[in-house]
Order: structure tokens, then C-alpha cells, then sequence
């Protein structure tokens, strides 16, 4: 009997990572030559390292069932302000430390409004992402910026280690560290707490103003990060240049809410979801299917993935 | 004196809720506050414990006041609480549950030590003999087991006052005794309780003195010791007397059958009984026994694995909820917040959920008849509510449960499958709730009626089958039962179940 | 009063339109004109509607930036019955517009083409970045499609569509999952890229990979293309869209256009110049 | 005392819609000539009009607590369909008619899944947005339509009634009708229903999965119908050219969400939503302000919108 349920809690719990898996065997088998080799595999880490580290701080907020649409924008800020500063010259790691101080600010007022007035999320934080997409266009012409940028600055975008780039260094790192905080940490359960019945939370005298102030700040601070992170490996930083990235992070939180039964956001969920859409990404590309064809498979695939794990459940 | 409040008054909109209360709690004593539905016991509450604000008046605790009162700083005083509305983290399991609020376990600072947290539940759950499932989420347990979850929570912490907003809604007698073990040890190390309760037996079996609150006033604190149920009841209704419906009822032909019913998740695992026309049937059985499942799975909310249902003479296969209305089966559901209420819409919208197309004409609502029934409704079951349109999270949890049964009633079923109907109802409401069952069973209506409150069920019902561990076991007529015969039916089946493995 | 000059375009974050919509506004005011510039961040509906309001308000002449005139058929019309002269900017022409100044980006797509077939002596096998929902790369796209078939030793190994935004970083990634694809030196021989931000990107990847032996060429001379095929990069060539010029000519169009002179409606080309770096 | 709760009452009420007529007066103090004119007036509900037929579709799937991400491909889909019917000489009526019916199939699918396998409408119908781009993007080879495409298509777009744009009176007709649908009809009731309390509504009797699969599916239908008259509009269609609106129309939701104090989706507070986003529009191009002057003031005043209703309150 308790075997039975055991059992059952492993398919349902795995059944996305299955379907990841499944994938990734059909690439390696189509084309073992150039998908599946350590090269590759390091590849896609380095590719899917900038959607993990904004998907965390995605997560972070949908935690508390809230949302930020700010951080696309806040991307395209934090990297371009990164950029400006190291071509004025500034320490390095001032560059990488100041604009997410600045965006770590500006998502304390995203949440103190969110609070304060008790207004949905959706709404402050999309009119947040006009109002910081409409300051980076001011502060930097509209114009990308690529002159003069020190190779200092591009040294954390394209750095190896030990043959493993930084990047995906930094995005372990983070992912380590934030899946630690999300479960380990009374910081983490009060979110979930939170998130799962904000009443109760409450009534049960956490303090949730400031636990979900601290959530969409931290939030814009790892965007504000990701943003600089892609400056430092393009070299150079435009001003809508991190916008694409909000769509996608939310598909990698949402992916990996159904990696796991309890169906809440989580860190590891979010980095299978990442993982899932960049080797899509990549193994279509490898493949040289058509890009219409691209959209439809994985389109296919993700529906695929997320009812995979339901089949057989009840 | 622990704890005073001096002309606590409340509003919400123009009404109030309570009204100049001055109540005083002695330190040490069980102190009883009753009230009928909506009288503002829970308000009082929530006020103590900082989850609402006064609008006007003091709060004195041990003798100075304590201006700003939140959650936070009601913990801090010593006051425990366990709400009228269990208030869990669904994704939780139980030990994260006690938790809340509480400091977390730790080593070496920050990262929580599950383990300590585990074992620190796990020692009061075994001091208390409670069982509980710890590692399932909140949103799986049962509405009993929620409520234990919330005791344990309570007793994690020492405190001065343990207020306990009606415990027993719907917990079995074996629970109930637990708790009120709980509630006398704490007495007896010098802790106030506050209990409100709409079971008057429990609360002058528990309680030292009472206070008596009417439609936001306190009318009197009184000594147990120095009045009866009938003085009691005075105090809280205006002119009402325990009217018990005798009705001549004549059994009719048979209208369900249930055969060796399973459920697809095994809690129900083999039930068998027939009811017939004018019949009000108990299912009676311990906590876990597979009532609310057994009634579910009838009705088509769970799956079934095997057996049949016969409703009418029909075999009804492909049970679903919405079929059993159409057939003329309807279900009050045990869980209130969860399955039966939609608490954000309005109780006029609650009221016709059930027969929203009897009251369109072309898809097109007619929202004057709509209007005129829940109005009666309102009326015939005396529903505290400031109109049709006010949203059924404002109204007391026992006028919600109004609402359910008024919801049920528009159905106009041939049979009904009561679950707990009268959890948190006062005792006018739940007399007028049996009279009203009895009453239809008179048209000929049936009712399958199961309560954990096993003094009810001698009351009502005509004939009880137990239920032990899914399994119907026995029949029995209810005439000249007692509870102690019962029960013993009820051990006998688990006693059956051991000598046969 | 002064003129009341209205320029819009959905693309002012790409380097090349704001280049070019800030050196019409200077040439604008200096004849005295009043100038604003209105984005739509890449919407054409929303274009549609902010050129109803230009209409409504009676602006004195609409300038349509990088934009495909056919997107906005009936608001140009509604112009035009209005008495507002609508003038394009690297976007087309069509009935109702006063003139549009462009490069010929059928032409470039030529002049592209031909250099990368050229610097591979006409054999071997080439990737094509391309976003055909653009006008221009379509058109250049077009030229690519048309003269493939000539050299039958020249194979495309596939087209990609690169997203936008965010071009650099969509071209770099595909860029890198295509050299592992095909990783032997000489199994990709160039990479066609309709215009310089791709470029870029795909340099990059080359960079990180070993791989400079591959040429990669653009469209626009785009500042930061240029600088990369200066320093040696496997950029080797752009065709630089002369957007002063483009710019030049639809203000002195204006100009005579206000004069009340006679203005021929139609295309006016700034001619592109090919740059190409040592190699 | 009555007067004072009914004062209150008022500004809670409607502190959106006050913040709305507000703009609208400050835009009319300034250019009384160019803003304040009928002729503007009638341009502003024509360029909503889309807007609001698509959150329409959002606000029933919102009002069943579900998400449609694939509106803005769905309206994409359907203006490129019907352009090419329209290009191949079928009949007016069935150029409006035919890809509406196709989206609905589509809506169908997306409620199916959702319903059948209890999966997260969030990633299937993002997802099913990427699929729908893929094909949109072959079936047009990524071009835009607008060679042959007979003026009689341009007509639904462009037409005036009696002085009122066709398009604005077809936003009104449906305005009304869901409107109607959603308060007074019980199909309305019914969404409402399952919004507020799935399960509770099952136990009453409905029928669940029907409601949400119908809900999906005029979403879709909406949603490319929408297209159909964008594309009739500018005379062309563009692959990706309804993409725009689907952040658009579910700021619209949200921020009519907050006009009411139900804080439910509705009909009439979306439309209020998007007509302050066009008014806005509207009136920042009329002021000539700059693109990032136009940015931070949307941004800020959307903000202020959604708190003026909050302040006072409590
Ligand atoms: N949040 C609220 N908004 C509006 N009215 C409320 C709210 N909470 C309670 N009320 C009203 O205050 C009155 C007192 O409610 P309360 O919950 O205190 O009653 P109660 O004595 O606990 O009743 P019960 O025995 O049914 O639980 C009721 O009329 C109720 O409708
Ligand atoms: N008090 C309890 N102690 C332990 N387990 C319980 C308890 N109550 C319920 N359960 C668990 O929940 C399952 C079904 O419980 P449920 O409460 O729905 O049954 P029930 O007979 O309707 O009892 P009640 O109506 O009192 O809740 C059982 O299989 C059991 O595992
Ligand atoms: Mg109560
Ligand atoms: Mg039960």
C-alpha cells in the first residue's frame, strides 16, 4: 500500500522531467554528433543561464501569487546603466553591484504600492515596465550602447573556468543558493505561507507587507543582474534589449510549477522549465528545422511535457 | 483580571456587530461565550487577537491597556487562538502548518531543522493522542483534521489565554473528548480558556462561567453553577422555546439503494443500505470512517469503483453532481468554505446556484423571482444578512451555513445527503434545522443524515448504519438506543475486521 | 506659425532609425520647423492610431520611419483627404505619399549576395539569418532567394528567423547552436545576415568558438559592424545604407514641398555603399 | 451618516473612472482645440474599439480565474486568414465569418486540454500561441498581405454611420451584449460562479468543464475577430501584427478590475481600462510630448488611477 503510493508520487512528481528527458534523447539520437556532446551540453547551460537567473526572481514573486511585468524592462535597465557606468569608467564591480541596489528600489515601491493600497500586481508592475522602458529610452537616446565598453566589463559574460562558463557558474550558484532559501529558510516559507493562503498568513501574525515588499525586490534585483549579465556577454547593451525576456521567464516559472504535485512555483521547477525551452531552442536549431517549425514543435512539446505528467494521475 | 474590554464596539457599514461589550476574564477559568448566529462572538475574537480593529472602547490586559493590537502582538501577550474559519497553508503539511507563525527550528541559524520541527509536533500530537497524517498537504486533510491541527498548533506555545472559536463544529466524540482533556489540563496549570460553542451540553460541562452576547451586546456573564439550559437559552433568543417537531411519518416505497459501493480511493470499500420515502437514515461511524467519502461518492463528486446506486427504482450509473440534481439528490456539503459556498459572490447569487436555469428564461436571468425566493429563504430560515446582495464572507460562519441549506431547499430534492448540516448553526437554528428535515420526510422526501454529534443523530434519525473503516457493518433501528449501544456497534466492526485478518 | 512636423516610426530603439529620425529632426530645425518623433515600440496598429491623431490634430506633415506604408494604406489616405503630406523614410511608396527616400533594398540585397558569393568563390555553404516580417529584409531576403539558383555549388544549409527584440543575443544563440551542428572547419563557409545586428551576434559566436574562418556580412552600417570589420572580425562586410542621405532628401523635399513647388511622387534612392574590411 | 457611507461609497466606486475624467479634463484644458473635439472623440472609440473587443475575450476567460496568452497570435491568425480569403475572391461573409469559427476550434482545444487534464492555462495557451505563430509565420511565409486585396474587405474598417466609424459601433454592439451576457444571463452567472469557487460550483451542479471550454472558446473567436477587423482597417495584415494587443488587452482587464469594488473582471470596467489606455494614446500624441515623456506619464498615471481608488478607503 505505501509502496503504491510511493510509486505514484515518483511518476506524477517527474512526469515533466520525463518528458524533458524524452526530448533530449530524441535529439541525441538524431544527432549524436553535434547535440549530444559535452560541448553542447555546456552550451546550453551557458544559453539558458540568463532566462534562469530572471526566471528566479519570477519565482520569488509568484511565490506570493503576485506578479512583476517589470522585468523585461528592468533587464534592459539594469544592463544598459551597467554599461554607461563602465564606459564612464567606473570599478567593475561597481558596475555590477550599483544598478541592482537601484532596481532592488524600485521594486521595493513596485511591492510598497502593491501593499499599501492592496492594487493587483499586474497593473502597478506593468505600468512600472512602461515607466522604466520610457526612462531607459531617455537616459540612453534610444540608442545601443557599444563604444568604449572596457573588455574588463565583457570579461564575466565570456569567461571560462575550468573549460565551464561563468555564467553558468553564476546561474548554479544562484539556483543553489535561492532553492536553499525557498525551502531551507523561514525567509522562503514565510513566501510560500504567503503565497499559499495570504490570510492565514497573516492572522497567524507574519509580517506580510514587508516578507512581499522583500519579494519584488529581490525580483528586480536579479533582473537588473540578468540585464548586466547580458551586456557583459553581448558587449554591448540595448535599450529594449532584456524585453524578451519576461515572456519567456514566466513560461519557465509556470513549466516548472507542474514539475513538482505541490503545483507551486519553485526554484529547481523554474531551472527544468528553462532547461526544457533552451534545449528545444537548441536541439531545433541543431536540427535546422524551418522556424515555423520550431514554433510548432515546441509549442507541441510544451503541451506535451505539462500533460505528460497529468495522464494516469487522478 | 487577565483580560478586560470596556464599551468594545465594532461597525461594519452601518451595523454593528458588537456593541459597548465589557467582558471579564478571570485568570484561570473556562470562561463560556455564547450567542446565537451573527450575535458577534467571532468578531470579539477576532478583535482580541488583532486580526480586526475596535472601532471604539479598550482593551485591558491584566490590567493596562494595550493600544495596538495585531496578531503579532497578541501571540506576544500569551493570547492562542484557534479561528471559527481554520486558517492553514494549503501547500503545507501539518508540521509546516503548527509552525506558522512561530519561530522556525533551526541549525546553525538558518537553515530549519525539519527534523527538530517533526519531532516537536510529533511529541504533543502523542501527549494529546491525536493522529494525523504529517506529511500530507493541508488542502488533503479533512475539515476534523484541520481543527487538529490547529490544536496542536495552540498547545505549541505556553499561554495565559487560549481562545477556542467553536472547536468542535465537527469533530467526533473521541476527538471532542481529547480536546476537552486538553482544556481542563490547561485549566488546571492556571491557563484562561474562552470557548464559544453553539453545544450548550459542552459548555456546562466545561465551563465555569458564561457570557451571553445578542445581536452585538453582552447581556450577562453569569456562573455556570447558577443557571440551567432553558435560563440560558432565555438569555440568548428573544422568546423562543425547544419546540420538537413530533411528526407522524409513514415509511414508504424505496427510493435509493446503495450495493456494495467502493470508491475509487478506497475510502469507501463496501457500503450497502437502502433508504425509503419518509425515511431519515444516520450514517453514523468514528472520525475517518468514510461518511463524507460514502455521501460523495453517491453523489458523483468521487469516483466509484464498483457497486451500483439505485435511485427511484433506476440503476444510476455515471454519477456526476449535476445529474444528481437533475434527479433530485442534493448534498450539503461537511466542507463549507470549500465545497460549498462561493464566498465572494453575494447570497442571492449563492442561494439560486443550484437552479440558476429555473430562473432563466431564455439564458436570460429573472432577476425579481430571484430576488422574491432568496428573500423567502432568508426569511424561513431566519438568515442574519443585510440583504440579498451582501457577500456571503461578511455574514457568521452559522448564517452561512444558513445559506448552504437554503441553496439545497430551492433544489426542491427528493433526497437530501446532509452532511454535518448543522456545524456551527446556534441551537434555535439547529432545532429549526431537524424540524425542517422531519418536515420533509413527512412529504415523503428522504434524508440521509450524518453527523459526528452522535446525541443529534438519536435525536433524528430513524435508523442508523454503521460505517466502520468504509464498510457498512451493521442496521439498526433507532429505538431505545443509546449512545454507549451505538458505539459498541461501531467497535464491533472494527473488532470484526481484526478477528477476520 | 511654424511648420508642424510630426516623424513616426515603430523601430526609434534600432541604432539605424535613430540615427536616422534624430538627423531629420536637425535638418528640420534648422529650417525652422517643429519637430516630434513618435515610437510605437514595434506596433503597427498603434501606429495607425497615433497617425489618426497626428491627422486630427492637423500636424503640417507626417514622416513615416522605417515602416512599410502598406501597414497604414487608410491612414495615409485620411492624410491625404486631409491635406497632410505624408513623406517616408527607408519605408516605401505608395498612391497618397509625397515621396519616400530609401536605398534599394533589393539592390543591397544584391550588392550583399554578390560579396559573400565572391569572397567564397562561388562553391560552398552558407547560412541565412533573416526576419522576413521586416519590408526591407524581405526585399533583401528576395534578392538572396533569386540569386541562388545561379550557383549551384552553393548550398544553403538553412534559414533561420532571428528574433527581435533582442537580435543580438537571438543571432548568437542560434549562431552557437548551429557551429555545433557543424563543427568541422570549412563545413560552414559564410553567413548571409540581412541586416548588422545579427551580424554581430553571429560574430561573437564565431569569436568564442575558433571558428573566424567563416565570413559573416550585414546590412546598414550599423556603427558598431563597422567598428568590428575595422578590428578584424569575422565581419567582413556591410552595406551601408546612407541614412544622412535617406534623411537629406526627404528634408529638402520638404523644404520644396512648403515652397509649394511641384514635388514628382515617387522613390528617391540614397545610393549604398559597400564596406568591406581586409581579408 | 447615510450621506457619508454613500460619499465613500462613490470614490471607491468609481476612483478609477474619476482619475479617468480627470486626465480626460487636463488633456481638454490644454489642447481644447485638437483634444476636446467630437471629431476626436469619434477617433479615440475607433482606435479602442479593437482593444476592447479583444479584452472582451479576456475578461470571460479571466472571469473563470484562467489566462489566454494566445489571443495576440489568435488575432494575428485571424486577420492573415481572413486577408488571404479576401485576396482569393471568397465572399465578404465568409472572410468575416470563417476564421472566427476556426479560432473558436482552437479556444475549444485550449479549454479541452485545460479542463481535461487540469493542467496550468497559463503555459498551454502560451504555448498554443507559439504553435499558432509558427503556422501564421508559414502560412504567410512571414510576409505581409496586401497585394489584391479588394476595397470591399477594407469596408467593415473603414466605413462611417452616420458620421460614426463602423468599428465603433460594432465595439458598442458587443460591449452591450457581453455586458448583458455576463450580469443578466446565466451562462454569466455560471463563469462567475466557477471563478469564485470551482469546486463549489461542481457540487452545485454545473457543468464545470463545458463552461470553461465555451469560455476559452469565444475568447479565441473574439480574439480573431479582432483580427479580422484590424487587418480590414489598415488595408494589410501582418503575420505578428495582432501581437501587440495581448499585453494591451489584459491591462485592460486588470485595470477595469479595479473600477468596480467586486474587484471581478467585468465588461464595463475593462472597457473603462482601455479607454483611459486610449485616451492616454490619444491625448500624449495630440500634447506632441516626447516617446519617453509618454512612457513615464502613462506609466504614472495608470499608477495613480488604480490608487486614487484605494485612498480614502480602509
Ligand atoms: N468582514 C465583515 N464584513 C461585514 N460584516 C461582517 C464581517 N464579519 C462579520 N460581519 C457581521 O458581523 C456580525 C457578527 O458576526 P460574527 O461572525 O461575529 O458572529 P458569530 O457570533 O461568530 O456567529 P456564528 O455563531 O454564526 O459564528 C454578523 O452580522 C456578520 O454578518
Ligand atoms: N480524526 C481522524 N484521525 C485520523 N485520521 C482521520 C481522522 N479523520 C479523518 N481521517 C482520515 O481521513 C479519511 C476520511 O476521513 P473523513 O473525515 O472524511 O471521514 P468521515 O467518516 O466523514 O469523518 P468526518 O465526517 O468526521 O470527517 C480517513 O481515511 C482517515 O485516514
Ligand atoms: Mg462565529
Ligand atoms: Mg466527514
Amino acid at each position: 500500500m505505501i509502496k503504491r503510493v510511493d510509486y505514484r508520487h515518483i511518476t506524477r512528481s517527474y512526469g515533466t522531467i520525463l518528458a524533458g528527458i524524452a526530448v533530449t534523447i530524441v535529439f541525441a539520437i538524431l544527432r549524436p554528433d553535434a547535440f549530444a556532446t559535452w560541448a553542447n551540453l555546456i552550451n546550453i547551460t551557458r544559453q539558458i543561464s540568463l532566462l534562469v537567473i530572471i526566471a528566479i526572481g519570477a519565482t520569488l514573486v509568484m511565490s506570493i501569487e503576485e506578479f512583476d511585468l517589470s522585468v523585461g524592462a528592468m533587464a534592459s535597465l539594469g544592463g544598459v546603466l551597467a554599461a554607461k557606468m563602465a564606459v564612464a569608467g567606473f570599478p567593475m564591480i561597481l558596475c555590477f553591484l550599483l544598478p541592482p541596489v537601484v532596481a532592488f528600489t524600485i521594486g521595493f515601491v513596485n511591492g510598497w504600492i502593491v501593499t499599501r493600497f492592496r492594487v493587483l500586481s499586474f497593473v502597478v508592475t506593468l505600468a512600472m515596465s512602461t515607466i522604466i522602458g520610457g526612462f531607459t529610452f531617455w537616459f540612453t537616446g534610444g540608442a545601443t550602447i557599444f563604444r568604449d565598453i572596457p573588455r574588463s566589463f565583457r570579461y564575466v559574460g565570456s569567461a571560462n573556468v575550468l573549460g565551464i562558463p561563468l555564467l553558468t557558474i553564476i546561474m548554479f550558484v544562484l539556483v543553489i543558493l535561492f532553492w536553499f532559501i525557498m525551502k531551507h529558510t523561514s525567509f522562503g516559507r514565510k513566501l510560500y505561507a504567503i503565497g499559499g493562503n495570504e490570510v492565514a498568513a497573516e492572522v497567524s501574525g507574519l509580517n506580510v507587507k514587508k516578507y512581499k515588499i522583500l519579494a519584488f525586490s529581490l525580483c528586480s534585483a536579479l533582473a537588473a543582474f540578468t540585464g548586466i549579465l547580458m551586456s557583459s556577454r553581448l558587449g554591448s547593451a540595448h535599450p529594449t534589449g532584456g524585453d524578451g525576456l519576461f515572456l519567456q521567464s514566466y513560461a519557465a516559472v509556470f513549466l516548472g510549477r507542474t514539475v513538482f504535485k505541490e503545483g507551486v512555483p519553485n526554484i529547481w521547477g523554474t531551472f527544468v522549465g528553462a532547461a526544457i525551452l533552451g534545449v528545444l531552442a537548441n536541439g531545433l536549431t541543431i536540427m535546422q528545422v524551418p522556424t515555423y517549425m520550431r514554433d510548432l514543435l515546441t509549442g507541441a512539446i510544451i503541451i506535451a511535457a505539462v500533460v505528460a505528467q497529468k495522464v494516469g494521475r487522478d | 483580571m487577565l483580560l478586560e474590554t470596556r464599551g468594545l464596539s465594532k461597525r461594519f457599514g452601518q451595523q454593528y456587530a458588537l456593541k459597548q461589550v465589557n467582558l471579564q476574564i478571570l485568570p484561570g477559568e473556562i470562561h463560556g461565550l455564547v450567542g446565537e448566529n451573527g450575535a458577534g462572538k467571532s468578531t470579539l475574537i477576532k478583535i482580541l487577537t488583532g486580526v480586526y480593529t475596535r472601532d471604539e472602547g479598550q482593551v485591558l490586559w491584566e490590567g493596562k491597556e494595550v493600544s495596538d493590537l495585531n496578531p503579532v502582538a497578541s501571540r506576544r501577550l500569551g493570547i492562542n487562538v484557534i479561528h471559527q474559519d481554520r486558517h492553514l497553508i494549503p501547500q503545507f503539511n501539518a508540521v509546516e502548518n503548527v509552525y506558522l507563525g512561530l519561530e522556525y527550528e533551526t541549525r546553525g541559524a538558518v537553515a530549519i531543522d525539519w527534523k527538530q520541527m517533526r519531532s516537536a509536533v510529533e511529541r504533543i500530537m502523542q501527549e494529546l493522542s491525536i493522529e494525523l497524517p504529517l506529511n500530507v498537504p493541508a488542502m488533503y486533510l479533512t475539515p476534523p483534521q484541520k481543527t487538529l491541527v490547529e490544536i496542536i498548533r495552540g498547545m505549541m506555545t505556553d499561554c495565559k489565554l487560549f481562545i477556542l472559536d467553536e472547536p468542535t463544529a465537527s469533530l467526533t466524540d473521541k476527538e471532542t473528548d481529547i480536546l476537552f482533556d486538553l482544556i481542563l489540563k490547561l485549566k488546571q496549570k492556571g491557563t484562561s480558556v474562552l470557548y464559544v460553542s453553539h453545544r450548550m451540553e459542552e459548555i456546562f460541562r466545561l465551563t465555569d462561567r458564561i457570557t451571553v452576547l445578542k445581536n452585538g451586546e453582552l447581556v450577562s456573564t453569569v456562573q455556570t453553577s447558577e443557571v440551567d439550559l432553558d435560563g440560558l437559552v432565555a438569555l440568548m433568543t428573544d422568546n423562543w422555546q425547544s419546540r420538537k417537531r413530533l411528526t407522524e411519518r409513514r415509511v414508504g416505497a424505496e427510493v435509493l439503494r446503495v450495493n456494495r459501493l467502493a470508491s475509487v480511493d478506497q475510502k469507501v470499500k463496501d457500503a450497502s443500505f437502502v433508504v425509503r420515502e419518509g425515511e431519515i437514515l444516520g450514517i453514523f461511524g468514528l472520525g475517518g470512517s468514510g461518511r463524507t467519502e460514502l455521501l460523495e461518492t453517491i453523489y458523483g463528486l468521487r469516483k466509484s469503483a464498483r457497486g451500483e446506486v439505485v435511485l427511484s427504482g433506476e440503476a444510476y450509473e455515471k454519477r456526476t453532481p449535476r445529474e444528481s440534481l437533475k434527479r433530485g439528490m442534493v448534498l450539503i456539503s461537511e466542507d463549507r468554505r470549500g465545497q460549498a459556498l462561493i464566498e465572494s459572490l453575494t447570497v442571492r447569487k449563492n442561494v439560486v446556484l443550484s437552479t440558476l436555469d429555473r430562473y432563466a428564461r431564455v439564458g436570460v436571468m429573472d432577476g425579481k423571482r430571484e430576488i422574491r425566493d432568496t428573500e423567502g429563504q432568508i426569511r424561513a430560515l431566519d438568515i442574519k444578512t443585510k440583504g440579498v446582495n451582501q457577500v456571503v464572507k461578511e455574514l457568521s460562519g452559522g448564517n452561512q451555513q444558513k445559506v448552504v441549506f437554503a441553496k439545497a431547499l430551492l433544489a426542491e430534492p427528493k433526497v437530501f445527503l446532509c452532511d454535518e448540516p448543522t456545524q456551527g448553526v446556534d441551537i434555535r437554528t439547529r432545532e429549526e434545522i431537524h424540524n425542517l428535515l422531519r418536515a420533509k420526510a413527512e412529504e415523503g422526501k428522504t434524508v440521509v443524515f450524518v453527523s459526528s454529534d452522535l446525541q443529534e443523530m438519536l435525536d433524528v434519525v430513524d435508523t442508523f448504519v454503521i460505517l466502520t473503516e468504509g464498510r457498512t457493518t451493521h442496521v439498526v433501528k433507532n429505538e431505545d438506543l443509546t449512545s454507549e449501544q451505538v458505539l459498541s456497534y461501531c467497535y464491533a466492526g472494527t473488532r470484526e475486521k481484526e478477528s477476520s485478518r | 506659425a511654424p511648420k508642424q512636423v510630426s516623424i513616426i516610426t515603430p523601430y526609434l530603439a534600432s541604432v539605424t532609425t535613430n540615427q536616422m529620425a534624430l538627423a531629420m529632426k536637425e535638418g528640420m530645425e534648422a529650417h525652422g520647423w517643429r519637430v516630434t518623433i513618435v515610437d510605437t515600440k514595434g506596433d503597427f496598429a498603434d501606429l495607425a492610431s497615433r497617425m489618426e491623431d497626428l491627422v486630427s490634430v492637423r500636424t503640417d506633415a507626417i514622416v513615416l520611419v522605417s515602416t512599410d506604408p502598406e501597414l497604414v494604406k487608410t491612414q495615409i489616405e485620411e492624410a491625404a483627404a486631409a491635406g497632410i503630406p505624408v513623406f517616408g523614410c527607408d519605408s516605401g511608396f505608395i498612391e497618397g505619399m509625397v515621396v519616400n527616400a530609401t536605398s534599394d533594398n533589393y539592390a543591397m540585397g544584391v550588392q550583399l549576395t554578390n560579396f559573400i558569393f565572391e569572397a567564397i568563390g562561388y562553391k560552398g555553404k552558407i547560412i541565412a539569418l533573416t526576419h522576413r516580417p521586416h519590408p526591407g529584409v524581405v526585399k533583401r531576403s528576395q534578392a538572396l532567394d533569386d540569386l541562388l539558383p545561379q550557383y549551384p555549388e552553393i548550398k544553403l544549409i538553412t534559414e533561420q528567423h532571428v528574433e527581435v527584440p533582442g537580435p543580438i543575443e537571438s543571432a548568437r544563440q542560434i549562431m552557437e547552436n548551429l557551429l555545433l551542428a557543424n563543427p568541422q572547419v570549412g563545413s560552414i563557409d559564410a553567413v548571409w545576415c540581412a541586416w548588422d545586428e545579427p551580424a554581430i551576434g553571429v560574430a561573437q559566436a564565431l569569436q568564442v568558438a575558433g571558428r573566424e574562418e567563416v565570413i559573416v556580412a550585414g546590412v546598414d552600417g550599423n556603427s558598431q559592424a563597422v567598428e568590428m570589420i575595422k578590428a578584424g572580425s569575422p565581419i567582413k562586410a556591410t552595406v551601408a545604407q546612407n541614412f544622412e542621405g535617406m534623411a537629406e532628401i526627404v528634408v529638402e523635399e520638404m523644404a520644396r514641398y512648403f515652397a509649394g513647388e511641384q514635388v514628382e511622387p515617387g522613390e528617391r534612392y540614397a545610393p549604398a555603399t559597400l564596406i568591406v574590411g581586409d581579408f
